[in-house]
């Protein structure tokens, strides 16, 4: 006999009653969530760019270093299963590349060498690198018997492989948006709740402190911090210093919406009640206040993680950060953005293209998150 | 006198106004040439390329200035030119021009001063066209005895400053006694003007007399041969608008008043005040010019508008006064990439880039209507590096003076790499060295230790004593210090050349820093001795013309670094220069001191000489010429110069005769 | 008051088969599952039922406020005493635009509503005054002074001293009571036919549940309005209803006049619900007893008794096999169970 | 309201004081002064620059100064004077620089935040009411976008591509013939033009956190009970949309209005000096670069001056927009 399980129940409860179940907030955070298609899918996405970028010295087929004056600016390569006899392949190939000069303009003419052809191979022995930070390894997901080579995003002015470099900056690119996201909602939580729930002079100082911090100037910040930086400092912890940076600057905002809310909220009944019942200020902040806006915290947060992506960028355009052969997006972007790139050499924006997937995932999943943690939602 | 000059331009307005009435054409400018001396150039009739318009005579001078004859407004051709025999004929490059028209161009602001500065600058003796000597220019003639004490200088009678003042040789007086041995705009005085006694090497000053209205004398103690070279590149203007500096010197006017006036002009202090004005003059318009072009807004405008001088003193050889173009407009930008695009939509009709653009230029020419023209430069290279020879760091400053070093530097970069990947594929794989033409060239320079061989440099490197090695297989130095070699640069452009540097020194286990600072940082830097490699190009046309590149005279290049200082602070700092260097500035003394130009090419000669020996400054790809992209309307661009700052760069081309096809 | 005389019999709202449906995405959620009940002019109809059984959507359905996810269907005929329905036929409220004019003519003027939870009902944003008058404006006069002179009264009326400063506070200055209280103001400013209180004093304490309740009745008969009284305290309806329907899962189990239901409960669910309600003299040994399980949501719902898990007296085979009928016991009791049927041998 | 608001600006002063400490530390943070760049750029155009050249010039300036000593100069002259210094790099004191491109700034920032408000809030209530429609889904992609993309990056490839189509990569605000000419229909269509792709670009990024924002607090403020409540009043669904939620979702929006204040004159910089726009950001950009430091710390001290103004008047607004903090003023 059909029966109305209890486990389908649980999803449409919060469509009856708003007073109806309340003990299991997460719970219907994650139902809901998963009721939301495009989080869902981003989620995906999301889960599998970070596998990228962890594994990406593998899946790379190229090393950051790996220059090439004879493959310098090359288009994108064709994966091809139909030779130019019309034979075909199982195991897709690539031609080898031919290059020239155009006599006239000097630009670099590439033509495909039907002669040559190199199957893609799987698992190849290239380049050495260490799997994972740790194990030393020169096996390549993908890859093409040498003298052959693989551009399947094209090269860049100095002969790279610009997949490989897109898998690599990723590295940077994605992991470190986290920890500045992190730094800031923690302090923008902590500190702004101070302020607003107990006020005073403590809500005073904090005000001025965060005014201070507000008005501290970026731009020269990061100037000056790029002329103070010893030379030879490991790129990667120069990254995390100016997103310490930012995320020192970035809490205050959500501080001031925290400590808004807090003062809106701190004398609400409820509240008040718990107060009065000798529950402690911790507990009540948690059990009583956050939950009360923590949809906008979670939209504020995720929409800070592109945020701090596209700061990257715009730092990198700046002439500050990272800086080649090390490899971000900001990197990879800053080099496209020459108007000769633009307009010789279009295929170097494809970077671009991942930039705004990452941003826009990350938009999505926090816009599904905001729905699914909405209290009031039907 | 200045009653007779009002009654007279009475008289010409009259008539001018006479002559307008009885002529169908108003804007006729025929009667100012009237009255003019009945020589001048009476063959002006077949002008055919000229306005088009039916007055042939109109050709003359430019429509805009003819409207102002012709309503008073402006004293007719005649009288803004010199007197005819001394009217400076310019010739031009390819057929008569055409009047009107804008030169649209790109600048980034008045720091880009010389930008506009050079192209429209008139020096008082310029180079002649392949720089291999100088021609009059301001001045019409001059005569020098025979051992090159005393030069008589001429000057063109009738000539006038940009607002219709005369200039005689009292501007050139004035200019010497109150601004230039006053320093009164921040420039010592020019060594041009110091002559050497062979023997004690004793250093004197100049006099300069006035003689007449139109010629003074300039006398040197001791021999001084290249005198109008040295001038022609010290100090291009020997001259200043008396009537104007008379108004605003404080040694003239008063300390309060000339603060006063600073401060009309927006000035805080007189020293700055003094020095755009005495110096960088002509971007301010209030400021009387020899120029072409004369400015006529603020230049911090987001357009820098100069516009022709109806007192300038050329014509072309059909005597139309010059210049054809009636304005320079020069519109503010913020990034270079902006001049190129505005080059490829046609807004900039005349602008100059670096080699990099090339393909970017080429591409889009037809489209953009333009054609790329390319100037050599006399650069040693285009890519390179220099070490600094008295770098702090004990260790370093050895290796970098063992010459092994630089050696095996030099053989494990591959240079087919570098031009093809730095210039594009443009500049030669070769050594930096002097080019073939120029003053110093030595045959097979180029090719010295060219040639891709890191197993011979490596050898050398482990010859030295580099054999140690740390973790990372990084070399150190016997004593287990490490080895590394720090780039300074202050340009993002350079980036991919570093990189590719790093790469090659770091495969020959030399650990490599860039280190991006910005340009002041980079100067200050220099100045305390903190650079230890940079990649300065060196561009020198004539060591004798200009030697701060080869000869370690201030702290300037790189690669002598504190032996600059050494020099110039006359032993006091710095550090006591040595062998093959200390060898320079013997040759430097003696040319300074030398009686006949061979003289000075031989020991200018010597000096090169001493540079391929010890290839301080190691090039791994040859110079790539400047580009000029001109819009195919702008016609008498020539297109076989060179590119130097010695020859003013652009104004080699002499910018007046430059003109815009309809 | 002279259509009752007129049409005694005709009651001011029918309800017919009232359902409404929400899609989910693991189905179809019958929430209201044909609903039949009337309203006469001036008594107070209960409906009672527990959290969930869909007696807060009938209520809202009534007027159209149900979000639109939720598709009606059904006759909600209503009836006006008062011009300019009063001479046409009954007015199917279900069938107009719920975003129409005509709907909305109607609601908050001849049908109003006051909600469980006065602190959220009204908007933080506006003065209590401004939300008053807003029905007011829109329904009687567009007099702002006259508008406001009307709220005024009805504060005075609904108990709320010194009218003129509370009039211009914000609706967190006042407390629980006091904003249903104002909320009952609102409610009553344009003189309705028909209140519908959907929990009134849930969210109050038992004085002021007590205070509220009283006023109620005071207006009800000052106004001669009917009020439909959502509840799920048989406290309440005790105290309030003329008459009473008991909902389960969407559907009314068993309805009759207020003393019938506690007098004579017949649906096993009623009695549970009765059985669970503490009583003033009762027997303090008798432990109060409650109803085993929890409501099961009507989402696929297989034809058949939506009590059956629930039910002591379940007749396996009958109960979980088909969908009960309602039975009529005697002219105003109906029951919808299968031990008061005569189709229970059907099968 | 009165007193809090006295007691927010005295509050305030030290604030101020405090930050031009701070600023005029960072300036000199870096190595190198205006001298030493001044002297670097002319030795790139080929002149010879000495260190004694350099030492006179400090002299002049006053840069040979200890830095507390340049900084108390400075302070005491805008506290007495007015006077904010003298910028070296224009030749010009420091608020005649100002003012020349504050005009043109002022248009510029104006005309996107207004693009910006009036496309967000509209489009953020339709996708909020709108919820998961294809409209909805539409206009957060488009705005998205925008955000998505590195501003310069975009407002390249939109010149570009301006380039490409229409022979026009439309740099800086006006056409040659238009730049100093007087104002007339001509040059007003002329910049109107060239407003497009920093509008665009700009604008669609800032459109996109403001739709976030409005689509959030309205998605918010529709499911509340107050709604119903309208609703069961009588009130038509567009007068309880705009009566209700809309006002509610305003508030933050408002409320951070004081914060974008800032924002006006220096959001846009990276994208005024890729699109060559005469406005303040670049100006102020290249015056760090270059070590222009009066200049550079006027603008500093301005901006953070108008930070902390921003602040005050968003703190007001809050509380005048929220009743309940209002009345808390109200009740003390």
């Amino acid at each position: 006999m059909r029966r109305f399980g209890k486990r389908q129940a649980a999803a449409a409860e919060p469509a009856m009653d708003k007073d109806a179940n309340y003990s299991s907030q997460w719970r219907l955070i994650y139902v809901r969530f998963k009721k939301h298609k495009l989080a869902r899918i981003s989620l995906v996405v999301l889960a599998l760019l970070y596998a990228g970028a962890l594994f990406a010295q593998f899946l790379a087929p190229y090393g950051l270093e790996n220059y090439d004056s004879k493959y310098v600016n090359a288009p994108p390569m064709k994966l091809r299963f139909v030779d130019a006899e019309g034979k075909f392949h199982i195991q897709p190939f690539v031609y080898g590349l031919k290059s020239g000069r155009d006599p006239e303009t000097m630009r670099k003419v590439f033509t495909s060498d039907t002669e040559k052809k190199y199957s893609l191979q799987f698992f190849v022995k290239g380049e050495k690198y260490k799997f994972l930070g740790l194990v030393p390894s020169s096996t390549h997901l993908i890859g093409v018997k040498e003298p052959g080579r693989l551009f399947l995003l094209g090269t860049d002015a100095l002969g790279r492989d610009l997949f490989s470099r897109i898998l690599l900056g990723s590295q940077v690119s994605l992991s470190i948006p986290l920890v500045g996201v992190g730094i800031s909602f923690v302090l923008g939580l902590i500190i702004g709740g101070a302020s607003g729930y107990f006020g005073g002079w403590l809500d005073a100082v904090i005000q001025r402190v965060i005014e201070i911090i507000r008005s501290f100037p970026t731009l020269p910040l990061w100037m000056a911090l790029s002329a103070a930086i010893p030379p030879r400092i490991p790129v990667v912890r120069m990254y995390f210093y100016i997103v310490i940076i930012f995320a020192f600057i970035e809490w205050t905002g959500l501080a001031r919406v925290v400590r808004g809310k807090f003062i809106s909220l701190k004398n609400e009944d409820y509240v008040v009640a718990a107060k009065i019942a000798g529950v402690s200020d911790t507990k009540i902040i948690v059990k009583h206040l956050l939950p009360g806006f923590i949809s906008y915290l979670v939209v504020a947060t995720t929409l800070a993680i592109p945020g701090m992506i596209l700061a990257e960028t715009a730092m990198s355009f700046l002439g500050l950060g990272i800086r080649s052969p090390a490899t971000s997006w900001g990197v990879l972007l800053q080099e496209a953005q020459k108007i000769d790139n633009i307009a010789l050499y279009p295929w170097k924006i494809i970077p671009l293209g991942t930039v705004i997937l990452t941003v826009l995932t990350f938009n999505f999943l926090g816009d599904g998150l905001r729905d699914a943690a909405d209290p009031y939602k039907r | 006198m200045r009653r007779q000059r009002k009654l007279l331009i009475v008289l010409l307005v009259i008539i001018s106004i006479i002559a307008a009435g009885c002529t169908n054409n108003s804007n006729s400018p025929a009667p100012s040439d009237a009255p003019a001396k009945p020589s001048n150039d009476n063959k002006a009739v077949d002008v055919g390329k000229g306005g088009g318009g039916s007055d042939t005579a109109a050709a003359k001078e430019a429509p805009m200035l003819a409207k102002l004859v012709a309503d008073g407004s402006l004293p007719p051709l005649a009288e803004r030119l010199p007197v005819q025999a001394d009217v400076m004929v310019e010739p031009v490059v390819d057929q008569i021009g055409q009047y009107g028209g804008d030169w649209t161009m790109a600048w980034t602001g008045p720091g880009d001063k010389w930008s506009v500065g050079q192209p429209t600058e008139e020096a008082l003796f310029r180079f002649n066209k392949d720089g291999s000597g100088v021609e009059p220019n301001v001045a019409k003639s001059y005569e020098v005895n025979e051992n090159s004490t005393e030069f008589t200088i001429h000057l063109r009678e009738g000539m006038k400053w940009s607002d219709g003042e005369p200039f005689t040789a009292n501007d050139v007086l004035f200019y010497w006694e109150h601004m230039l041995t006053k320093e009164t705009f921040g420039k010592a005085i020019y060594d041009a003007y110091y002559s050497v006694d062979p023997v004690t090497g004793d250093k004197a000053l100049a006099t300069v007399t006035k003689v007449d209205d139109y010629t003074f004398k300039v006398v040197h103690k001791y021999p001084s041969v290249q005198f109008l070279e040295r001038v022609a590149i010290d100090n291009k203007w020997f001259f200043a608008p008396a009537h104007f500096h008379e108004k605003i010197l404080p040694e003239l006017v008063g300390e309060d008043k000339a603060l006063e006036i600073a401060k009309q002009w927006g000035f805080e202090d007189t020293t700055a005040f003094l020095k755009e004005t005495g110096y960088y003059y002509w971007l301010y318009s209030q400021i009387p010019t020899l120029r072409p072009w004369v400015a006529k807004n603020d230049p911090n405008s987001d357009q820098f508008i100069m516009e022709r001088n109806p007192y300038y003193w050329k014509t072309d050889p059909e005597g139309n006064q010059l210049p054809y173009m009636d304005r320079i407009v020069a519109t503010k930008i913020q990034d270079p990439s902006q001049r190129v695009l505005g080059t490829l939509a046609g807004d900039f009709n005349l602008s100059t880039f670096g080699a990099q653009d090339f393909t970017v230029l080429k591409e889009n020419e037809k489209k953009g209507d333009y054609r790329v023209i390319a100037w050599q430069q006399p650069a040693w290279m285009t890519s390179g590096i220099q070490l600094n020879q008295t770098i702090d760091d004990p260790n370093l400053r050895k290796l970098f003076q063992d010459i092994r070093f630089r050696e095996a530097l030099s053989l494990g970069v591959n240079r087919t790499e570098i031009t093809e990947i730095v210039t594009n594929g443009i500049a030669d794989p070769i050594q930096a060295s002097v080019q073939e033409g120029l003053v110093g060239y030595q045959e097979g320079w180029a090719d010295q230790w060219s040639a891709f061989d890191p197993e011979r440099a490596n050898a050398l490197l482990d010859e030295i004593g580099l054999t140690k090695r740390d973790k990372s297989n990084f070399r150190l130095f016997p004593d287990g210090k490490d080895v590394t070699l720090t780039i300074m640069d202050s340009s993002e452009d350079s980036a991919n050349y570093t990189e590719l540097l790093k790469k090659y020194y770091e495969d020959m286990g030399i650990k490599t820093n860039v280190k991006l600072v910005d340009q002041a940082t980079l100067q200050e830097l220099k100045y305390s001795n903190q650079v230890p490699v940079s990649i300065e190009n060196i561009s020198v046309v004539n060591v004798a013309y200009r030697p701060d590149a080869l000869v370690p005279l201030r702290v300037l290049t790189p690669w002598y670094g504190q032996y600059g200082l050494y020099v110039s602070s006359g032993g006091k700092e710095g550090i006591k220069p040595e062998g093959d260097v200390a060898k320079i500035l013997e040759y430097w003394d003696q040319i300074k001191a030398a009686g006949t130009t061979e003289e000075i090419n031989r020991l200018g000669d010597e000096i090169v000489k001493l540079h391929m020996k010890n290839q301080w400054v190691i090039g791994y790809a040859g110079p790539t010429p400047t580009l000029i992209a001109a819009s195919n309307k702008m016609g008498n661009v020539p297109e076989d110069l060179i590119w130097a700052d010695e020859f003013r760069s652009l104004g080699a081309a002499h910018p007046a005769q430059f003109y815009l096809k309809p | 008051m002279t259509a009752e005389t007129v049409q005694p019999q005709q009651p001011l709202l029918r309800v017919q088969d009232l359902k409404i449906r929400i899609q989910m995405d693991n189905g179809v959620m019958n929430a209201v599952d044909g609903v039949d009940f009337e309203i006469r002019k001036g008594k107070t109809l209960g409906l009672v039922g527990e959290s969930g059984c869909g007696k807060s959507l009938t209520s809202r359905a009534l007027i159209g406020i149900n979000p639109k996810e939720c598709e009606t269907s059904g006759t909600i005929a209503y009836r006006s005493s008062q011009e300019p329905e009063a001479k046409g036929e009954a007015l199917d409220l279900l069938a107009l635009d719920p975003n129409g004019r005509k709907i909305r003519s109607i609601r908050g003027r001849k049908i109003a509503m006051i909600f469980q939870e006065p602190m959220t009902a009204f908007s933080p944003m506006y003065t209590i005054g401004n939300q008053i008058m807003e029905a007011i404006l829109i329904h009687r006069t567009k007099n702002k002074k006259e508008a406001k002179k009307l709220a005024l009264e009805m504060l005075g009326k609904v108990g709320i001293s010194d009218q003129e400063k509370r009039f211009d506070q914000y609706p967190h200055e006042f407390s629980g009571g006091m904003r249903q209280r104002a909320m009952i103001s609102m409610a009553l400013s344009c003189n309705p036919e028909l209140l519908i209180a959907d929990e009134p004093t849930t969210a109050l304490d038992v004085t002021i549940q007590a205070q509220v309740l009283e006023l109620m009745k005071r207006l009800q008969q000052e106004f001669g309005m009917a009020i439909l009284l959502v509840t799920h305290d048989l406290g309440i309806i005790a105290e309030m209803c003329d008459e009473v329907a008991v909902m389960y899962l969407g559907k009314i189990v068993e309805q009759a006049p207020m003393k019938e239901i506690f007098r004579n409960p017949k649906h096993p669910y009623t009695k549970g619900l009765l059985r669970s309600m503490p009583r003033l003299g009762g027997n303090k040994a008798k432990r109060l007893e409650s109803i085993e399980g929890s409501v099961p949501i009507p989402v696929n719902m297989p034809p058949m008794c939506g009590f059956y898990d629930r039910c002591k007296d379940r007749i396996e085979g009958v109960c979980n096999r088909q969908s009960v009928p309602a039975t009529q016991i005697s002219d105003t009791h109906t029951v919808r169970c299968f031990l008061y049927s005569d189709q229970k041998g059907g099968q | 309201m009165l007193q809090y608001t006295l007691k927010r600006i005295l509050l305030a002063i030290p604030v101020v004081f405090f930050i031009s400490v701070i600023v005029f530390y960072i300036i000199q943070l870096p190595p190198g002064d205006y001298v030493s760049n001044y002297a670097a750029e002319a030795s790139v155009a080929g002149e010879v620059f000495t260190q004694a050249d350099m030492d006179a010039m400090r002299a002049d300036l006053g840069l040979d100064r200890p830095v507390y000593e340049q900084y108390f100069i400075w302070i005491k002259d805008i506290v007495f004077y007015g006077d904010f210094g003298f910028s070296f790099n224009y030749n010009k004191p420091v608020l005649a620089v100002i003012e020349q491109y504050m005009g043109l700034t002022l248009t510029v920032s104006l005309v996107t935040m207004a693009f910006q408000y009036l496309v967000a809030i509209p489009i953020g209530i339709y996708c909020a009411v709108k919820q998961y429609s294809i409209g909805d889904y539409f206009f957060s992609g488009l705005s998205f976008l925008g955000m998505a993309t590195p501003h310069f990056l975009m407002a390249v490839i939109l010149m570009f591509l301006s380039y490409t189509w229409f022979g026009d990569p439309l740099l800086g605000l006006f056409s040659a013939e238009y730049v100093n000419a007087p104002w007339s229909m001509d040059k007003a269509i002329d910049l109107a033009k060239h407003m497009v792709i920093p509008v665009i670009v700009i604008g669609l990024s800032g459109t996109a956190d403001l739709i976030r924002v409005m689509r959030g607090q309205m998605l918010d403020e529709l499911n509340k009970p107050n709604v119903v409540t309208a609703r069961a009043k009588g009130l038509s669904e567009r007068k309880i949309l705009f009566k209700y939620p809309t006002r509610a979702a305003l508030n933050p929006i408002v409320s951070t209005f004081g914060w974008s204040l800032t924002s006006i004159f220096t959001g846009s910089t990276i994208t005024a000096i890729v699109l060559n726009l005469p406005i303040q950001g670049p100006v102020m950009f290249n015056a760090l670069l270059g070590q222009d430091m009066y200049l550079a710390g006027t603008w500093l001290l301005f901006m953070a001056l108008l930070t902390v103004l921003g602040t005050l008047i968003s703190d007001i607004l809050l509380a005048w927009l929220d009743p309940k903090i209002r009345t808390e003023f109200r009740g003390t």
